[in-house]
């Protein structure tokens, strides 16, 4: 077990990858699901719109989702820049 | 209270009832250790209840924070309580621990087995 | 070193026992607290209803508390048991086993609180009393499907306890404490989610007093499914505790178990959750529509069935991390490269298998009140949920990055 | 377990590239192929108005998407792509229940196929939009709502791919592995067939449909 500087950095970085993504990934899941939730009543309610509605939900979906994404570019940044 | 006293009174003799049949069967087959663990766990299941009974009035009209918190400290007493038993049954070769672990269900063994058996009997109406 | 490892063993046992009676104690006073709370606000909206309402209460709150009374019996065990030969791995099983126990009462604790309040407010409104008598069966019944995932992690717990794991390998020993993480945290959300179809169902009865053979039904399906990442998190629990690898080098091998059992530990908490959720919808439609039986149903069967993806994936990456194969590796690096993709898929599954279940949750009650839109709902719920789980894949992405690219 | 490490490789070296093609998801790619054909040939040979069973199952399945397209996508765009989403949705279907068949495996647990189907449907919704709002129209899209979102816009879009591949690939490759592992573990003959019919044939359908729904909706999102 050689635990030197760039070892070192290597296993921080790896963990912190891991750690960036996973509790990154919570909060954007959570949210997606009550847009979809609120998406899928409001289908119900006005069953004819459900084209506009699948893509507004869509676009609701993806901006929530970018926090998501940040966290995989930085995952990714840490695993193959550091 | 009157709700608690008729619970107590439709539950608790039973749980004590079956603990004394099953005691009285495994005496018959002459293990006397594994009786005196069910009576003894049956006992304590019975008396824990009891006590719950007894706790209700600490912990209704609370809001819901201050009543989980009173909950939990009323839950770790009455487990202190509980665990009596088992030490004395670990301790002790009198007692089979795993009768008298079964002795600490009986009352929840009862009120489930009272269920099924509505849930069955009111099944083919 | 002889006496070092018997003082050892013992706190690992304390520690363990501490944590499985703390642990299950709070389950068991969350949910009884959650049944009392809900209880007094019935009886000050109906006062004439008390006694059959703190009648209900107090069977719910003593069966909600069977599995803390499991956590009492292992915790007493761990408090008095003397293994033969103690070891490092016996150290490392014993705490296991605490922790299985404690983590699997608290989900099941909380969730058996959930069809004991619901009853009690259920029970304000309903007069007939055979209504009333029949709303505490359910409560009981789908109480005590609740105590399923606390009964798999008593199961762990035992075996930890009591079957001998053989000598004094640090490898072992690591994976035994990742069978006993992935256990508790795995039981957990089937746990707590596995009440709300049971809440659901009690309030059904009392809405609608002649669907109670659907509700109880429907409810027993609904438990049932969510408890499958429970299951999922036994099977790598058992995987981990028995597979035998042979003469394994310790140091990437420790951060592979490790990483294995929380993979699917942790991602087994939000499916569990969120498949719990749908089911309390779907008993909450059927009592609003019994009519609808069938295709209420269906819909939530396909809907739990995705938000089981993430537990899935989390499978993936426990089997791939246990079953890959690995060199002897004298740095530190690759091993916490197997720890981060473990520890991100478990995290990274908990927001989305939730998120799934909330859309399931609506688009299950939808259909209950349209049905004539039920295609269109579940392509819906289909979609929503999907997209909801591409966070889980990015951490899945990101776990087979670490496992293969690194 | 040595089923899991080992894969029919075919190895190409070109220069000092080489390529490794797993030829056991070739081989069953083909075959999903050839029975899609001749479905297709049996489900259209003899047309009658009181149709054969194969042309019912086919009739239904094109009626079905075709309506789900024409509905997302509106008439005049589902009369170009509606073939497409419904050949991939019997080509996912397929691929996804071939592997319930005993010394078959799914092409779908291999990420070359779901990522090139991913990809082409990136490509395709992409090609929708250009077509759709014109290059001028399609590049502004990117630069919304400000400037310096162009970087997340373009690895949002890039992240699409990622996540309608390796959600199928996800799924599927757990499935199998469960089925592989369950069935390595106990020796049970009642276990493993529930686990091909959970898998197999319940997520593998609703997985398939998932890619397929995804698919028109992106290429929904870019046109307008």
């Amino acid at each position: 077990m050689a635990i030197e500087g760039v070892d070192l950095i290597h296993a921080a970085s790896y963990i912190g990858a891991g750690i960036a993504m996973g509790l990154g990934a919570i909060g954007p899941g959570v949210g997606e699901g009550m847009v979809g939730a609120k998406a899928c009543e409001a289908i119900g309610r006005n069953p004819s719109e459900a084209a506009l509605l699948t893509r507004t939900m869509l676009v609701g979906q993806a901006v929530s989702e970018s926090t998501g994404i940040y966290s995989l570019v930085v995952a990714l940044l840490l695993l193959f820049v550091v | 209270m009157e709700a608690v006293k008729s619970l107590r009174k439709k539950y608790c003799p039973t749980a004590m009832f079956i603990a004394i049949i099953a005691a009285l069967v495994m005496i018959f087959i002459g293990h006397k250790d594994l009786a005196r663990g069910i009576v003894l766990g049956t006992l304590f299941s019975i008396l824990n209840f009891v006590l719950m009974g007894a706790s209700i009035q600490l912990r209704v009209q609370r809001t819901r924070r201050t009543g989980a918190m009173i909950a939990f400290v009323l839950v770790l007493l009455r487990f202190g309580f509980l665990a009596l038993p088992l030490v004395v049954s670990i301790y002790y070769d009198k007692y089979h621990i795993v009768t008298t672990i079964a002795g600490l269900f009986m009352v929840q063994a009862v009120m489930l087995a009272d269920a099924v058996k509505k849930l069955v009997l009111s099944r083919p109406a | 070193m002889e006496m070092d490892i018997q003082i050892l063993v013992k706190l690992a046992a304390y520690i363990g026992g501490g944590m499985a009676i703390g642990f299950g104690a709070i389950g068991a006073a969350l949910g009884e607290g959650y049944a009392a709370s809900q209880a007094d606000m019935a009886i000050s909206e109906n006062p004439e209803k008390s006694s059959d309402i703190v009648r209900n209460m107090l069977i719910g709150q003593a069966v909600a508390e069977s599995a803390a009374i499991f956590a009492l019996v292992v915790a007493i065990l761990l408090l008095f048991i003397a293994p033969q030969d103690p070891t490092i791995v016996t150290a490392a099983a014993l705490l296991a086993a605490g922790v299985s126990m404690g983590l699997g009462a608290l989900g099941s604790g909380l969730g058996s609180g959930f069809p004991a309040g619901e009853t009690c407010t259920a029970m304000v409104k309903v007069q007939d009393p055979k209504v009333l008598s029949r709303m505490t069966t359910v409560m009981l019944i789908s109480q005590a499907v609740c105590q399923t995932p606390a009964i798999l992690a008593m199961v762990i717990a035992l075996m930890l306890m009591f079957v001998g794991f053989g000598g004094p390998d640090p490898v072992k020993a690591v994976a035994l404490l990742s069978a006993g993480l992935c256990m508790g945290f795995g039981a957990i959300g089937s746990g707590a989610g596995s009440g709300l179809p049971g809440g659901a169902a009690c309030q059904g009865i009392g809405r609608q007093p002649e669907a109670q053979g659907l509700l109880t039904t429907n409810m027993l399906i609904g438990a049932a499914v969510c408890q499958t990442p429970a299951i999922f998190a036994m099977v790598i629990a058992l995987i981990l505790m028995f597979v035998n690898l042979g003469d394994v080098p310790f140091n990437p091998y420790w951060a592979a178990f490790m990483g294995a059992g929380l993979s699917t530990g942790l991602a087994a908490i939000g499916s569990g959750y969120g498949g719990g959720m749908a089911a309390g919808a779907s008993c909450e439609g059927i009592a609003r529509n019994p009519k609808t039986v069938g295709v209420v149903t269906t819909t939530m069967l396909v809907g739990q069935a995705v938000a089981q993806s993430p537990v899935i994936f989390g499978l993936l990456i426990s089997f791939i991390l246990l079953f890959k194969g690995y060199g002897e590796a004298f740095a530190l690096a690759p091993g916490m490269a197997l720890l981060a993709a473990g520890i991100c898929m478990g995290f990274g599954a908990i927001g989305p298998g939730i998120g799934s279940g909330i859309a399931a949750t609506s688009a299950v009650s939808w259909v209950a009140r349209n049905e004539e839109n039920a295609g269109l709902l579940m392509r819906m719920m289909l979609v929503a949920q999907a997209v909801t789980q591409s966070t889980a894949i990015y951490s899945m992405v990101i776990a087979l990055v670490l496992l293969f690219v690194i | 377990m040595n089923e899991i490490g080992g894969i029919y490789q075919l190895i190409v070296r070109i220069g000092e590239y080489s390529f490794h093609f797993n030829l056991t998801a070739i081989a069953m790619t083909w075959i999903v192929i050839a029975l899609l054909l001749f479905f297709g040939y049996m489900a259209s040979r003899r047309r009658h108005v009181l149709p054969n069973s194969m042309q019912v199952v086919g009739e239904l399945l094109v009626a079905q998407f075709y309506g789900l397209t024409e509905s997302t996508l509106g008439k005049e765009r589902a009369k170009s792509y509606a073939p497409l989403i419904v050949a991939l949705f019997m080509f996912l279907l397929l691929s996804n229940w071939i592997g319930a068949i005993p010394h078959m495996t799914e092409p779908t647990t291999d990420l070359n196929t779901p990522l090139s189907l991913g990809l082409m449907g990136f490509v395709l919704a992409h090609y929708a939009g250009i077509r759709a709002k014109g290059f001028k129209g399609y590049i502004k899209t990117y630069f919304e709502p400000i400037v310096f979102m162009l970087p997340m816009n373009l690895i949002g879009e890039l992240a699409k791919v990622i996540s309608i591949s390796f959600r199928l690939f996800g799924n599927m490759m757990g499935g199998a592995i469960i089925i592989l592992v369950v069935s390595h573990l106990i020796y049970s003959l009642v276990l493993p067939p529930f686990l091909y019919l959970f898998f197999s044939l319940f997520i593998g359908t609703i997985q398939a449909f998932v890619f397929t729904m995804l698919t028109v909706v992106y290429i929904a999102v870019q046109v307008d």
